[in-house]
């Protein structure tokens, strides 16, 4: 309905390739970046801050490594979790250790490291596929949980074994309060989610989507499964390592293994496949999901509970959370297989045959 | 038929692979001269698409060798057949589901594609300026195959025609100097076989493509290939122009089902 | 069909986003807002709601009794499931609530953590009792955190006195060997350093056996243990992990009387199904064990249970974790009674001064008694400098059936020993954070 | 030389404990090709409802006997796992028949935490107890040979020879019915079993049904060592490793591969362990796994992934 | 290439080109959709080829004088060699690119032509299939190459060898280009275009670059058009509408053409470029109109009550509010509702959300199809005119649109009615004569120096022309009254069912009719009504089809009460055919036109059965296939009786 595509043709293939060929989508996005840098920002209230924009800033950007592994490159992991725990304590080791490091650099360094124990846990995946990898990557996960309980060296030897950071700042811009932490993240999501996509749509983009739909196809072509797959786990971990350092520093300010268990794991491969695999913004919607829903239900429960004149204790809210959680997920997965992209995509394109049926 | 053939650009020595028990072939040699149309045909189970795994490397023969332009390969693996300019099309559709046909073919262009992973992300110069030139170069095979109306389309929609060109297409991107072609033909009606001719030829005459070729279908194989090898129960029963193979007792006999 | 769905789902976020937005309390607050952070739910639940529960009752107590001089107290529960960033969720969401939280009580080493950062900045306290930071006792760099009634450190001395003790003296502690099973956490490895250094002191020997959380699965652990064979095993668990030990120890054949644990692994919840399979186990206690006749519980039976206003089931009341709640919730209490004696009576106070209340508590026994707490407790005195304001400890065991004082003595942390161990970590803390410990004086204000 | 034995068949004790958990997951894979995470939870809700069930009953019908009780209890829970399994069939896997491998493994996950729910919703959250008369007291034996004797715990003995009774019902049934081997046929293809005739969904009820008392039963085991506890879900966790080594698809190579593992991770802990700080029980088990993959990629037991070009 | 600084008057197509080449050098003048994206070409591009061409030409020996054929689909580089042809003086000579090759043996002789540019290797082959027979053809140039490498005639080029060899020639004859477009006359013959005559053989028209330019003018001025306007070319280059359109008033004003990639991506091509000026035969509208109808019969509830509801209000007040005449407030805002819900986005959909002005023309347009239109905001209107008058003599000005008649003399242009009411013209755009035909001239046009247009007409009382019929099919009936078959036929074809019908009645007592049913349309309807048919032959003959077209000639024949003069031509009995008139058995023009002699002399047995009162008439008839083959299809066909409405008392 709202598009008027007439005399939108492209004259050349740089135009044709560009991420978002129709004008219309073009503005929509513009206005969703104008609010989110400068209409947040001014509007929004302290709580919102901290408890929902910036775990979903920083998740999504975790989302989206998660999902060039999965959704891109067809590797299911579950080790996603212990990807944040290095990228956390690699970047506080660097702000530590090394005096004067800028915050950046730290974080991005935690990162790179986060990179390179990704593509040594990714090396089972060239001869181990499907649900068999899946499981394989756990043992990363447990092994990354020990190392940081254990290993004190890791823990700047704090007896407690939990590390905080404090006082960041980047060239002047003090990181302290809700808003500047809330821009600070989301200038990284920016960047990485642009990155990202440019990858997906260029030649390493292409042969990770050829490894995941035929890998036998793909390696007759000319692809090296090899080099595919670890460069999928190491992209994939250094944007889960960056987000476990924002995750650590901005977030928590102080934080100990428990922050990136398991269960950070399920949940992230949760908002990929409910977002939808295989597209940036996938990641995003499936990160919307998974941290809002909560809050919402433990929020609105109560109140709705309230409407009906029964009252539901905290322990009942909590159950009714996990499952409405639970119920919503399966929904989904019936509803719409490709997750929340697709409904997004396909909404899209009734919009553009508008009032033609799709 | 074909004017230049030139000399032998590809020989297969006593090539034999099984599969445990299985014996898929038995002890075959024969050659492809270069600009040559070269069919491969035989019953069902014969060994044809075994033959064509082991030249691109899928299949690693027991004993044998593969001389590839005097360079000689015991074990030759699918990425050095694609860097050495061998594609292949498959017999049922090798294609990536998740992809439209642009993106399925410039996945062919992979191995020309210089630009490392930084550049891409930043869609930086030379990687930007790269994936323009080879956007233009698989336009030009789009076209050569006249399948511009389905250039964006995913290519799990397609029908089976469609995707059989496709696959075709994907294998010319890559520019290759060897193609072999899994019975390019099966399950294709009359017009389309007679499109998929044209091409074959048209790739044969226009780019000079050595082809390797899978095929049933008598007709179209003794009409437009130059020379044919004739394989039976893993074993080669015939090679020559199509002719010689038409007239010769074994082959004809392997045909009619004589009872062996 | 595309427009009805689309505003369908346009009315359904902006409802969910409204009931979002926190409700801003507008009007001066007149009530005390007491945020109780608590899990009802998850591996550590059985343990976590008796305390909730004992904690509100005594709020319920003290309004019933017509509030702090006439100051009615508020309260509102938020689910943590002893997760930190839950934790850390609803201490944002509370903390600005109903005119500003007045002392944050989190039940969990991990988020103290977290809370230790914030708290300075939205200036409410933090009232660990029992638990949370050991060199959080040195009130000059950790204003606004107050370990009250003891700490893990403490408890690791009084345990090592009482092994002495049964030994006939510190002399024979040397080339004992002692187990510490703990929950791999925080929490858990808190008393490793002083245990280390006692270890040292006395020539005895500490064997250390991490368990992972949950802490379900300890065969391995407890086969080292009977390989071993220590003298004594320190047990210092949390939620399951405590009765799965008992349960391995029993099947491992090792003596549950040269077992003991922390005061948070020495509740009913922990033996009650092991019942004759722990006789004989003891464990710490803070000062308090099961009360079931103290009068303040005959109080809250009769003043709010009668009412039909108890948070828990009746047979809870009394209990050791039940009890625990209670008088975590006292300290805060008498914390902003303190406040009002200065700041006005009948009025509500704020998180900075319930901080200066907190650290002028002088609960002497005639007061304590008053109050119900007679042979429940002993006096508590907190200063500028000593935010743990005491630290006695009493031994309970596990008679098969219920928990009792086998022996009326009461033990007494070894301050000399303890003092310069909290100063130096404290002092790195400082150093690290960057501050600037506070000096005497300053607390006067 | 005592305590490695001793350690020895400790570790094999856990091992079959492992194996009962892990023979849900290889159940429900083999017969409907769905890797099901909701295991865990199964065991905790059929643990849950046996333990209160065998706690209010006496109180209900006055029974006296524990015994009666417990059997009541166990028949109860029982009918509620066929009830689950059909809720299951019903409600999600009809919509997912041959969905890729990804979508039902998360599918299996939003059932868990459904059951998670509504187990400890219905049941509550404390720590209950399954008194089913197992012998708690250890029992030394061979004390001739070695001073002190084998410490060998009379419940992991004879939880280990229900399992091992549970795993030889379990074979028999899958190679001998015609249900079993009905369950193959649906896992080798959703589509192409269904196209012969076999009633995909009453199958699928079938399987979980089993996987469902598979689930009572380790939950009954697991529920009278432990007590029962919401921290039973993690115990799936520790089935994973049994299964990815075992190969997903062989009810022999769940048993084995849950001894290989039980042995591996108490060794490790215990001799291993305190050389680098203990605790490394877990990621050991899913190291050693990982390891056997590496060299068979389809776990032991596994058919060959062979994928023809 | 050459600088054009001679101040003669730009009256030719070669100088108008160069005088842009100058003024507008960058801008783009031409752009085709190539290779996935839209190639194109810049007015200095177009000049620099089209002399390489030109020289290339007269390299080959082309005089002034000389006709050269082009067959193929719209390609900037064929509209490139009109320019160039028209450089050397000589004349462009566009045929039909879908026609057989012995259908065009008749214009390549009659045309004398030894010079022929095609498009591909499919036209290369029809050309040389009928070579022997053209003894003058010595030089075939080709645009595209694909296929061609093996076609190495003597005579055969590519168009690139042929620039080569004209820049060579440039640089060696520097002013020779220039002399050679100097030498232009406006009175010179710019093109030829040959008429697809209903009676006898095709005839050329031959038509001066005056007359084009004068008519290009007119057209621009009297639309305020500019040089930014965008049309999409995908019209046969030889119908006189795309060579005013594509060719005349693109030279004159400056804009770009866009040719699209094929002839079946027209559709997208067209969403994609969005036209700010497009022309298109009634039969598109038709189709468009017909497809936007079966799509929305799918649509989901809500989307088809909001279509309907806003249709309405379109209908009510949507060419008003085009017209900017007074509209009440309420219906001004619904009409706004409804232009942001569904018309927007329809034209959105369809392409024409870009249109500044539309042009119908070649055929009488339906009263509700052009009301449609213009109710959704397309600015359509209606042409008359005949290729010998360079497309258009009458112009219907904004705000006086009216539905049933075309519009008031264009600028210029005289129109008179003969006696026999058929209508005369006289103006500067009329066709200087047939080639090679002086009689057939002479017979065109008379005395005064009028043209004899040979459609029957008259003008209303707002000075508006009003087509009835061609002059020579208006016959009168046996009682005397006026019979107009064309004016009957097009009121039963604005009907979607309905996609062709011939009228017979002249000297006889009752009108009677075929029909071919729209086996689109038609075929939609019965499927939504379950009604199972095989094929054109089987649907045509159910007994609901013949209810539903009974209905719509029951409207018809309401309508044709309200006429006055024709009252009596009412039908009375009709059949509906067995199989669809075809160009390729000569039943239509290759515009779609009946040639009603041949097909009243080819089911001769049909009209007899109508005329018999016979109930059903069995007919079998040859049919030639897509690929050449002959094949008999056969069938018993119904004949139905029709009410008529009273006639107005008025026996004529």
């Amino acid at each position: 309905m709202l598009y008027r595509e007439n005399g939108q043709f492209k004259t050349t293939y740089a135009a044709d390739q560009q991420i978002f060929p129709i004008a219309q989508d073009r503005w929509t996005i513009l206005g969703i970046l104008l609010i989110a840098f400068i209409a947040i920002p001014l509007l929004v209230d302290e709580y919102l801050f901290r408890a929902i924009l910036i775990p979903f800033l920083i998740l999504s950007l975790a989302a989206i490594g998660v999902n060039i592994l999965v959704g891109y490159c067809g590797q299911i992991t579950l080790g996603a979790g212990a990807f944040m725990a290095v990228g956390a304590y690699a970047a506080y080791n660097f702000h530590i250790r090394i005096e004067g490091l800028p915050l950046l650099v730290s974080i991005l360094l935690g990162g790179l490291t986060s990179a390179l124990v990704g593509i040594v846990f990714g090396i089972p995946s060239l001869r181990v596929r499907g649900l068999y990898l899946a499981v394989a990557t756990l043992a990363a996960q447990f092994f990354t949980d020990w190392v940081f309980l254990r290993i004190p060296w890791f823990t700047d030897n704090s007896s407690s074994g939990s590390v905080s950071v404090s006082n960041l700042q980047v060239m002047g811009w003090q990181i302290d309060n809700p808003v500047s932490k809330y821009l600070f993240c989301l200038i990284f999501l920016t960047i990485f989610a642009l990155l990202a996509k440019n990858m997906t749509r260029c030649a390493i983009g292409r042969q990770w989507m050829a490894i995941r739909d035929m890998d036998v196809a793909a390696e007759v072509i000319g692809i090296r499964p090899l080099f595919a797959k670890l460069s999928a786990f190491a992209v994939s971990s250094f944007f889960v390592g960056t987000a476990g350092a924002l995750w650590g520093f901005i977030h928590l300010a102080s934080w100990e293994p428990a922050a990136f268990s398991v269960d950070r794991s399920f949940q992230l491969l949760f908002m990929v496949i409910i977002g939808g695999l295989g597209t940036i913004m996938g990641s995003l919607f499936g990160a919307a999901f998974i941290v809002v829903l909560p809050i919402v239900l433990n929020q609105f429960l109560p109140a709705l509970g309230g409407v009906f004149g029964i009252k539901i204790s905290t322990a009942g809210v909590s159950h009714a959370e996990l499952i409405i959680f639970g119920g919503l997920i399966v929904f989904f997965l019936i509803k719409e297989p490709h997750g929340i992209a697709r409904l997004w995509s396909t909404g899209k394109e009734k919009l553009r045959l508008w009032p033609f049926p799709h | 038929m074909n004017h230049q053939i030139g000399d032998v650009i590809l020989d297969l020595k006593n090539v034999s692979l099984a599969f445990g028990g299985v014996k898929a072939l038995t002890d075959i040699s024969f050659d492809v001269r270069e600009h040559e149309i070269r069919a491969i045909i035989g019953p069902n189970g014969a060994g044809k698409s075994s033959m064509l795994n082991v030249i691109n490397g899928v299949y690693r023969p027991q004993q044998g060798e593969i001389i590839l332009r005097g360079e000689h390969f015991a074990r030759m693996n699918p990425y050095k057949a694609a860097k050495a300019g061998i594609s292949r099309t498959f017999q049922n559709i090798a294609l990536f589901k998740g992809m439209n046909v642009i993106d399925n073919m410039m996945t062919g262009r992979n191995l020309k594609i210089r630009s490392n992973l930084i550049q891409q992300a930043f869609w930086w110069g030379p990687a930007r300026r790269e994936e323009l030139a080879h956007r233009a170069k698989v336009e030009e095979v789009i076209d050569f195959l006249e399948i511009q109306h389905i250039r964006k389309t995913p290519v799990g929609r397609l029908p089976y025609g469609l995707q059989k060109r496709v696959d075709l297409g994907r294998a010319l991107a890559m520019e290759p100097s060897i193609l072999l072609l899994d019975e390019p033909m099966a399950g294709m009606n009359v017009e389309e076989k007679q499109d998929m001719c044209r091409f074959i030829l048209d790739i044969n005459d226009q780019f000079g493509t050595t082809i390797v070729l899978i095929e049933h279908d008598m007709a179209v194989v003794m009409d437009i290939s130059d020379r044919v090898v004739v394989l039976d129960y893993g074993k080669k029963i015939g090679d020559g122009n199509p002719d010689e193979v038409r007239a010769s007792p074994e082959v004809i006999s392997a045909y009619l089902g004589v009872s062996h | 069909m595309n427009i009805r769905k689309l505003a369908l789902s346009a009315s359904l976020c902006t409802l969910a986003l409204t009931s979002l937005a926190p409700t801003q309390a507008s009007a001066a607050a007149k009530d005390q807002y007491f945020p109780v952070l608590v899990y009802r739910t998850g591996a550590y639940a059985a343990n976590g709601a008796p305390w909730a529960n004992g904690y509100i009752d005594y709020l319920k107590l003290v309004n019933a009794r017509g509030g702090i001089n006439g100051v009615k107290i508020i309260f509102e529960e938020c689910e943590t499931g002893y997760a930190t960033d839950r934790g850390v969720e609803c201490y944002e969401r509370l903390k600005g609530k109903n005119g500003g939280a007045t002392v944050f009580q989190p039940l969990s080493t991990g988020v103290t953590f977290a809370l230790t950062e914030k708290a300075p900045v939205d200036k409410i306290p933090l009232i660990t009792a029992g638990y949370g930071r050991s060199e959080s006792q040195n009130g000059a760099v950790f204003t606004w955190n107050f370990p009250l009634l003891g700490t893990y450190w403490v408890g690791a001395d009084v345990a090592i006195q009482y092994f002495a003790k049964k030994l006939g003296g510190v002399a024979n502690l040397k080339g004992k060997k002692i187990a510490l099973v703990y929950h791999d956490s925080p929490y858990g490895k808190e008393p490793i350093p002083v245990l280390e250094e006692l270890g040292k002191k006395y020539g005895f020997d500490v064997q250390l056996l991490p368990v992972a959380h949950p802490g379900v699965e300890q065969k391995a652990t407890w086969l080292q243990i009977r390989q071993h064979r220590p003298d004594y095993v320190l047990l210092w668990g949390w939620g399951v992990m405590n009765s799965t030990a008992l349960r391995e120890a029993q099947s491992t054949g090792y003596p549950r009387d040269k077992m003991m644990g922390i005061w948070w692994a020495g509740a009913e919840p922990d033996v009650k199904d092991v019942a004759e399979g722990a006789k004989g186990y003891s464990a710490l206690a803070l000062q308090h064990g099961a009360e079931p006749d103290a009068k303040v519980v005959k109080d809250i039976l009769s003043m709010v249970y009668a009412k039909g206003q108890g948070t828990g089931s009746k047979e809870e009341v009394g209990q050791v974790l039940y009890m625990r709640g209670l008088l975590s919730s006292m300290l805060g209490v008498e914390g902003v009674r303190k406040a009002q004696e200065r700041f006005g009576k009948g009025k509500v106070m704020t998180g900075e001064q319930v901080r200066w209340g907190l650290e002028n508590l002088n609960l002497d026994q005639k007061t304590l008694d008053a109050m119900g707490f007679a042979g429940v407790m002993r006096p508590v005195q907190t200063s500028c400098l000593d935010h743990m304001g005491s630290s006695w400890v009493r031994i309970e065991t596990w008679n098969g059936n219920k928990w009792e004082f086998s022996t009326p003595d009461w033990y007494q942390a070894d301050e000399k020993f303890l003092r310069p161990m909290v100063m130096l970590a404290s002092g790195k803390y400082a150093e690290e954070k960057k501050l600037k410990p506070r000096t005497p004086e300053e607390c006067k204000l | 030389m005592g305590f490695f034995l001793e350690t020895l068949i400790g570790g094999l004790m856990a091992g079959m404990l492992y194996s009962l958990v892990a023979l849900g997951f290889v159940l429900i894979y083999k017969a409907s090709g769905v890797f099901n995470f909701a295991q865990g939870s199964m065991v905790l809700f059929a643990a849950l409802a046996m333990a209160r069930f065998a706690e209010w009953l006496p109180h209900w019908l006055g029974l006296d006997s524990l015994w009666l009780a417990n059997t009541i209890a166990f028949v109860i829970a029982g009918a509620l796992m066929f009830v689950v399994a059909w809720l299951i069939e019903r409600l999600v896997l009809r919509y997912l028949v041959n969905q890729e491998g990804a979508t039902l493994l998360m599918a299996t996950l939003g059932i868990a935490y459904v059951l998670e729910g509504i187990g400890t919703s219905l049941f509550g959250n404390n720590i209950y107890s399954i008194d089913v008369g197992m012998p708690k007291e250890p029992v030394f034996i061979l004390d001739g040979l070695f001073e002190g004797g084998l410490l060998i715990n009379k419940e992991d003995f004879i939880a280990a020879l229900i399992a091992a009774l549970l795993v030889g019902l379990l074979a028999l049934f899958f190679q001998k019915t015609t249900t079993g081997r009905a369950l193959r046929a649906v896992a080798d293809d959703h589509q192409a079993a269904q196209s012969i005739g076999i009633p995909l969904n009453r199958i699928w009820v079938i399987i979980w049904f089993v996987a469902g008392l598979v689930a009572l039963v380790a939950g009954v085991i697991w529920g009278s060592k432990l007590g029962v506890q919401f921290s039973l879900v993690t115990v799936a966790l520790r089935g994973l490793p049994v299964v990815i080594l075992g190969g997903l698809t062989s009810i022999p190579g769940a048993i084995i591969g849950g001894l290989i593992i039980g042995v591996g991770e108490k060794l490790s802990e215990v001799y291993l362990g305190p050389m680098i700080g203990g605790g490394i029980e877990i990621w050991f088990a899913y190291q050693l796994a990982l390891v056997f993959l590496l060299f068979r990629p389809q776990g032991l037991f596994g058919e060959k992934i062979i994928d023809r070009v | 290439m050459p600088e054009m600084a001679s101040s003669r008057a730009m009256d030719t197509f070669p100088r108008l080109l160069f005088h842009h080449a100058q003024v507008r050098g960058s801008k783009t003048a031409m752009r085709e959709k190539d290779l996935g994206i839209w190639q194109s070409w810049s007015w200095r591009d177009v000049a620099e080829q089209v002399g390489a061409l030109a020289c290339g030409l007269a390299q080959m020996g082309f005089k002034r004088g000389d006709n050269l054929a082009i067959i193929g689909d719209n390609r900037p580089r064929l509209y490139m060699t009109m320019a160039a042809v028209q450089c050397l003086g000589g004349v462009p000579v566009p045929l039909y690119q879908d026609a057989v090759a012995y259908e065009m043996l008749f214009v390549l002789q009659d045309a004398g032509i030894r010079f022929a540019l095609v498009e591909d290797q499919e036209q290369v082959d029809k050309l040389l299939e009928i070579k022997e027979q053209l003894p003058l053809l010595d030089l075939i140039a080709y645009d595209d190459p694909r296929g061609m490498r093996h076609y190495n005639q003597p005579s055969i080029h590519s168009i690139e060898e042929l620039m080569a060899m004209g820049r060579i020639h440039h640089q060696n004859h520097p002013d020779f280009l220039n002399d050679e477009v100097a030498q232009g006359d406006s009175d010179d013959i710019s093109v030829m275009l040959y008429t697809s005559g209903t009676t006898g053989k095709p005839k050329g028209v031959c038509l001066t670059h005056n007359a084009f330019i004068s008519a290009a003018r007119g057209g621009i001025g009297f639309d305020h058009l500019t040089a930014d306007e965008d049309i999409l070319s995908y019209l046969p280059m030889a119908w006189v509408g795309d060579h005013l359109f594509s060719y005349a008033q693109a030279m004159y004003a400056g804009f770009t053409i866009n040719c699209p990639e094929s002839g079946d991506t027209v559709m997208t091509d067209l969403r994609e470029i969005g036209p700010t000026y497009y022309f298109a035969p009634p039969r598109i509208f038709e189709n468009l109109l017909t497809q936007v109808m079966i799509r929305m019969e799918d649509a989901s509830i809500i989307k088809q009550k909001l279509f309907h509801f806003f249709m309405k209000v379109a209908r009510r007040c949507g060419s008003d509010v085009l017209d900017g005449k007074p509209v009440p407030a309420g219906d001004r805002l619904l009409y706004a509702l409804g232009n942001i819900l569904i018309f927007a986005p329809l034209k959105n959909v369809l392409g024409l959300s870009r249109v500044r002005v539309a042009y119908t023309a070649g055929a009488a347009i339906g009263p509700d199809l052009f009301r449609f239109y213009r109710s959704i905001g397309i600015n359509l209107k209606q042409l008359y005119g005949q290729t010998e008058t360079c497309a258009y003599v009458c112009l219907q000005p904004d705000g006086e649109i009216k539905f049933d008649s075309v519009g008031k003399p264009a600028p210029g242009v005289e129109v008179k009615i003969a006696d026999n009411s058929e209508i005369l013209v006289k103006g500067p755009m009329v066709l200087k004569e047939y080639y090679k035909r002086p009689d057939a001239t002479a017979e065109a046009i008379n005395a005064e120096g009028y043209f004899m247009t040979g459609d029957a007409g008259l003008i209303d009382d707002e000075g508006h022309l009003k087509i009835i019929d061609r002059a020579k099919d208006v016959g009168k009936l046996a009682n005397g009254a006026m019979y107009a078959p064309n004016f009957i036929e097009n009121k039963l074809k604005f009907f979607q069912h309905i996609k062709e019908a011939v009228v017979f009645g002249d000297q006889r007592e009752m009108v009677c009719a075929f029909i071919n049913i729209d086996i689109g349309a038609v075929g939609n309807w019965a499927e939504r009504r379950g009604i199972a048919y095989s094929g054109y032959t089987d649907l045509a003959a159910k007994t609901e089809v013949y209810q539903l077209i009974q209905d719509c000639i029951e409207q018809v024949n309401g309508d044709l009460m309200t006429e006055g003069a024709l009252a009596d031509s009412q039908i009375h009995r009709f059949l509906i055919l067995h199989k669809e008139l075809d160009p390729d058995d000569d039943e239509l023009t290759r515009t779609r036109k009946v040639r009603r002699d041949f097909v009243a002399e080819k089911y001769a047995v049909l009209i007899s059965a109508l005329y018999g009162g016979k109930s059903s008439q069995f007919i079998e008839t040859a049919v030639k296939f897509e690929d050449g083959r002959q094949g008999k299809v056969a069938a018993d066909l119904h004949i139905r009786d029709l009410k008529t409405f009273g006639s107005a008392g008025r026996a004529a």
